[in-house]
């Protein structure tokens, strides 16, 4: 895979000088540490997300307006450094205490926990709200081990929201970890994405094989088959997400299609339409649909559904206006909404 | 007498020592790479070499007299550097068992043992995993077992990381029967069995390294 | 190269179908044809776009305000039919007049124009705004005959800005056209895309190699060189961006980096990181930066560099407003704008 | 007397004879995505495919009284479901030549020279483009040219179009020696020489198809 880069080394740092050029105006470097923080900090509950680079525009470009005051960023699919998150957080504080809401994946854990740790000499107060949507890799009664992929997204934006209400940090946990626990996603993919520097790909793919269940790092899956067409494929997926959440006829979802990397529009579109047949066959009600490629693996090929269940105060929540460089929400005109 | 038969080294001996080390595990990064690529996320011998590559930095910008700032040095460097589960792991194996230890000048198997024993502890702490659960305390408990053996047989440094290599590649080799609770690899339940831990490799690679620098310089 | 689809001939109309799913609020489709009309119409000139489909977001993730009020969609890269945009047009018109804008292609411009004398028949005047921007198509002497790119984001943004503003037909005309002389593009293939159903890639580039120009339908560029650094690259590219067009040192420029689909976000900010380095050096103000990967082609590798010279009148309508369900613009603030 | 070496066919005939070079033109879409990838974009075979695919099932749905009206379901069908720069063109292949034309029932030499030359002439006037330009012109004026001079001659149909088929593939041949002026290879400039264009190509399989169903109508 060619990558247009300088030295493999200097990825995260050069991008983040890029991101800065084009984006000044609404965001700050933090000095010494790759972390990046919104200019208009509010007197609230502060947000911090992060993880390993990457899967932009995921953490990055999600900084700003009803999401997140900063995030650490990590080299590529490596978890920030303990001081990363520090001064991020030390950053984003407004004496209010800051909420860490990250994928879960243990070497982020352990550096976030670590920064946790350090911030309390500090004394800043840190929650952590673990986003454990990817039903592929664990069991339903083990949610709390699952990894955090797409459903990031979401939860970032249920959290962003409840902060910017000036709820108190423990009513922001709580909502937030409510909307962790609703989230739920299941991805596929067709292709690997190949680390900058590195020659090789992380994982080989035959030519009509994919791989269902397959992590954002590459870490293999449920099960290899033979490629089908984007209709079987998303009923597949589709049948085996609602397997393992809870959700239910009758219930309200917000729906997010996710593409992988060099899955492109054109088919992500096609697997929404049937994400959409299908929950309306089930009586699962659509409360929005939403598609892009905000959590990415490097060049990788496939997608993934994430459903949130909602309720009346995740609706609200989700909602509100947000927006950052790569993702923007304007309110929404909703025609009779239950 | 040679270093291969002394039973302890100079802070300045350990910093290059631990030079050594450095570049052997830089050495293996396609190695690491490869071997995280098949149960992980293939960074394993990215981050490494990352962590390794500040520890120099850092080593060589400074004159040593504690052994404690050696292991500090070299554990801070990877933590503020590394990021990814090992660098909190693999940083705490250097900064985890010289916490509340008193200065000490030179480094025998004695002390070796009992840094590494309390790093052990350290790690088991922060990452909450055990024995069996498929990474580098497959390799590392082992190799802290065997140089508390010989050092109670008032071993030398060098036939003590000896021993601890045997063990350490014992363990890697252990790795390949466990399924992995923790790191990237969890996810893979059976279908991790066959494949080795790549943070068990990277001990191995550490001690024999270790190993190896005291048998150079006790050629030389 | 596996894609996510079904039947290879039904893949636009599947699509259409799904972003419809997602985003029914905002917009409405055409009946029997694939066109994408917004919901909330103003009194004003109309604004259609349009162009083969492959390239998405662009055409039909731009409609909304300030942008496109209509997109004709053709199957992959294929211009649309005349019936398609004759109905487009009809569809947003408001007895104002319908501006087209679209990229300069044959196939484009033999469709549209048959579907204006077939608009003429209906009483509805258009004009046509060409996007003409690929400086690697054709030399400076002949701006005319130059292919259109990604400075379709530019063009339209500046269009549908304008016809907000309720200006004529022939005012909102001729500030697109100024637009349309003041974009200036140029593109790098690091890999070929696929259009959906075919097995064979359009063309092949070795496993270091790379071609300057290449057009986004995969049309031969200016030379095949080796595969280079970031910022080699990026110079070189610019540098005949700039030979190739009429910007000065001290002149204003709006900047957008394009990726072409599977080229990473964070490839493309270290190639905006020394977009802005060069320019800043060539004493060419930069006004606005953007990165993104509007204009695609399929999963192709590679980049676009687009500038847009600004002036007093342009700059506004720059900044106006926009929001479409894949090009969002707010209102920034602007600290000390000259 | 068959057809082989009859002076006209009726307008069912007509339609049954597109239908047929339909048929070969679908079957030639490898090769036309091919020759379109080498110097344009790569879908000229996927939109003819198209654009004959609507005709079929436009001309199968009717019965035709009119050669007029065969000759219109085709070009409309093309031009309103192709897209690109060929449905404009191949759809003015057809509907071309018809405009202001009284409803004829039988096709011969005469009234196809007649109407493929006023088809020609819309073609040029809609994109522009003129023999040496590298498109279908470079195929179908020459073929019209010849159309012409057989039917001057009150040669048959399928003579016309035997002598027709051999002008097309020399016009084919000669796009080789062209810069593209027109359509997605005209940025080509020197690059394209040596490639055959797309479009052309298609006219030649038309003309050849056309000759083919009369031959095997005759034969049977
Ligand atoms: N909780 C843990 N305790 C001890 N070692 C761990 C733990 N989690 C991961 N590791 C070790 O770290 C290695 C992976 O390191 P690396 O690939 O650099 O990080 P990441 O998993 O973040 O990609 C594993 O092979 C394993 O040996
Ligand atoms: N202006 C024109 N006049 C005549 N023929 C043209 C013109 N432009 C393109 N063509 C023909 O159309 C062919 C390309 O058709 P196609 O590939 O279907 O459309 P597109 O160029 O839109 O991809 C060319 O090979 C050429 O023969
Ligand atoms: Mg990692
Ligand atoms: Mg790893
Ligand atoms: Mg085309
Ligand atoms: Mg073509």
């Amino acid at each position: 895979m060619k990558k247009i880069i300088n030295n493999p080394g200097h990825v995260v740092q050069e991008a983040i000088e890029g991101y800065m050029c084009a984006f000044k105006d609404s965001i700050t470097k933090v000095e010494n540490v790759n972390g990046i923080i919104r200019k208009d900090l509010k007197e609230k509950v502060a947000i911090v997300s992060g993880g390993g680079s990457g899967h932009e525009p995921l953490f990055l470009g999600f900084v700003g307006e009803g999401l997140a005051d900063g995030v650490a960023i990590g080299n590529v699919f490596a978890a920030p450094t303990p001081n990363t998150v520090q001064h991020v957080a030390k950053a984003v504080n407004r004496g209010k205490g800051v909420l860490f809401v990250y994928g879960n994946y243990a070497g982020d854990v352990l550096n976030f926990d670590m920064a946790s740790e350090l911030l309390e000499f500090d004394d800043i107060q840190t929650k952590t709200v673990l986003v454990t949507d990817d039903v592929a890799s664990a069991p339903a009664e083990r949610k709390g081990d699952r990894r955090g992929i797409a459903g990031d997204v979401f939860v970032l934006k249920i959290a962003g929201a409840a902060s910017e209400k000036g709820w108190s940090l423990d009513e922001v946990t709580r909502v937030t970890q409510k909307a962790a626990d609703q989230t739920f996603s299941i991805g596929v993919a067709t292709a690997p994405g190949t680390i900058p520097g590195e020659t090789e790909p992380p994982f080989v793919l035959g030519d009509d094989e994919i791989e269902f269940g397959m992590g954002i790092h590459g870490e293999p899956g449920l099960k290899r088959t033979k490629l089908m067409s984007a209709d079987e494929l998303t009923d597949e997926l589709a049948e085996k997400l609602l397997e393992e959440s809870n959700i239910q006829p009758g219930d309200e979802v917000a729906v997010y299609v996710n593409g992988l990397g060099s899955t492109t529009l054109l088919e992500l579109l096609i697997v929404n339409r049937r994400v959409a047949q299908l929950l309306n066959k089930k009586k699962i009600d659509i409360y929005d649909m939403d598609v892009n490629s905000y959590c990415t693996t490097q060049e990788m090929g496939g997608f993934s559904i994430t459903l949130l269940k909602l309720d009346v105060e995740l609706k609200e929540l989700y909602d509100a206006p947000a927006s950052a460089p790569y993702y923007k929400k304007t309110q929404k005109i909703r025609e009779g909404v239950k | 007498m040679s270093i291969e038969t002394a039973n302890s080294i100079t802070a300045s001996q350990v910093k290059d020592m631990f030079l050594y080390v450095g570049e052997k595990v830089i050495e293996s990064k396609p190695l690491l790479t490869k071997i995280d690529s098949a149960i992980g996320d293939g960074d394993h011998g990215i981050g490494m070499s990352v962590g390794f590559t500040k520890a120099a930095e850092n080593l060589k910008a400074n004159e040593f007299t504690t052994v404690n700032d050696v292991f500090k040095t070299v554990g801070m460097s990877m933590i503020s550097s590394m990021g990814g589960a090992s660098g909190v792991i693999f940083g705490t194996m250097f900064v985890g068992g010289i916490k509340g230890l008193e200065p000490k000048t030179s480094l025998d198997l004695q002390l070796l043992a009992s840094i590494y024993d309390k790093a052990l502890e350290a790690i088991k702490l922060r990452g909450k995993a055990d024995l069996g659960d498929k990474t580098m305390i497959d390799a590392f408990q082992p190799v802290v077992e065997t140089l508390k053996v010989c050092a109670n047989k008032n071993e030398s440094l060098v036939e003590g990381l000896k021993q601890a290599e045997i063990a350490a590649l014992q363990g890697v080799e252990n790795t390949k029967d466990y399924v992995a609770k923790f790191g990237r690899a969890k996810s893979l339940g059976e279908r991790a069995i066959g494949h080795q831990d790549a943070g068990a490799t990277t001990v191995s690679i550490i001690i024999k390294s270790m190993k190896e620098w005291l048998e150079g310089q006790g050629n030389e």
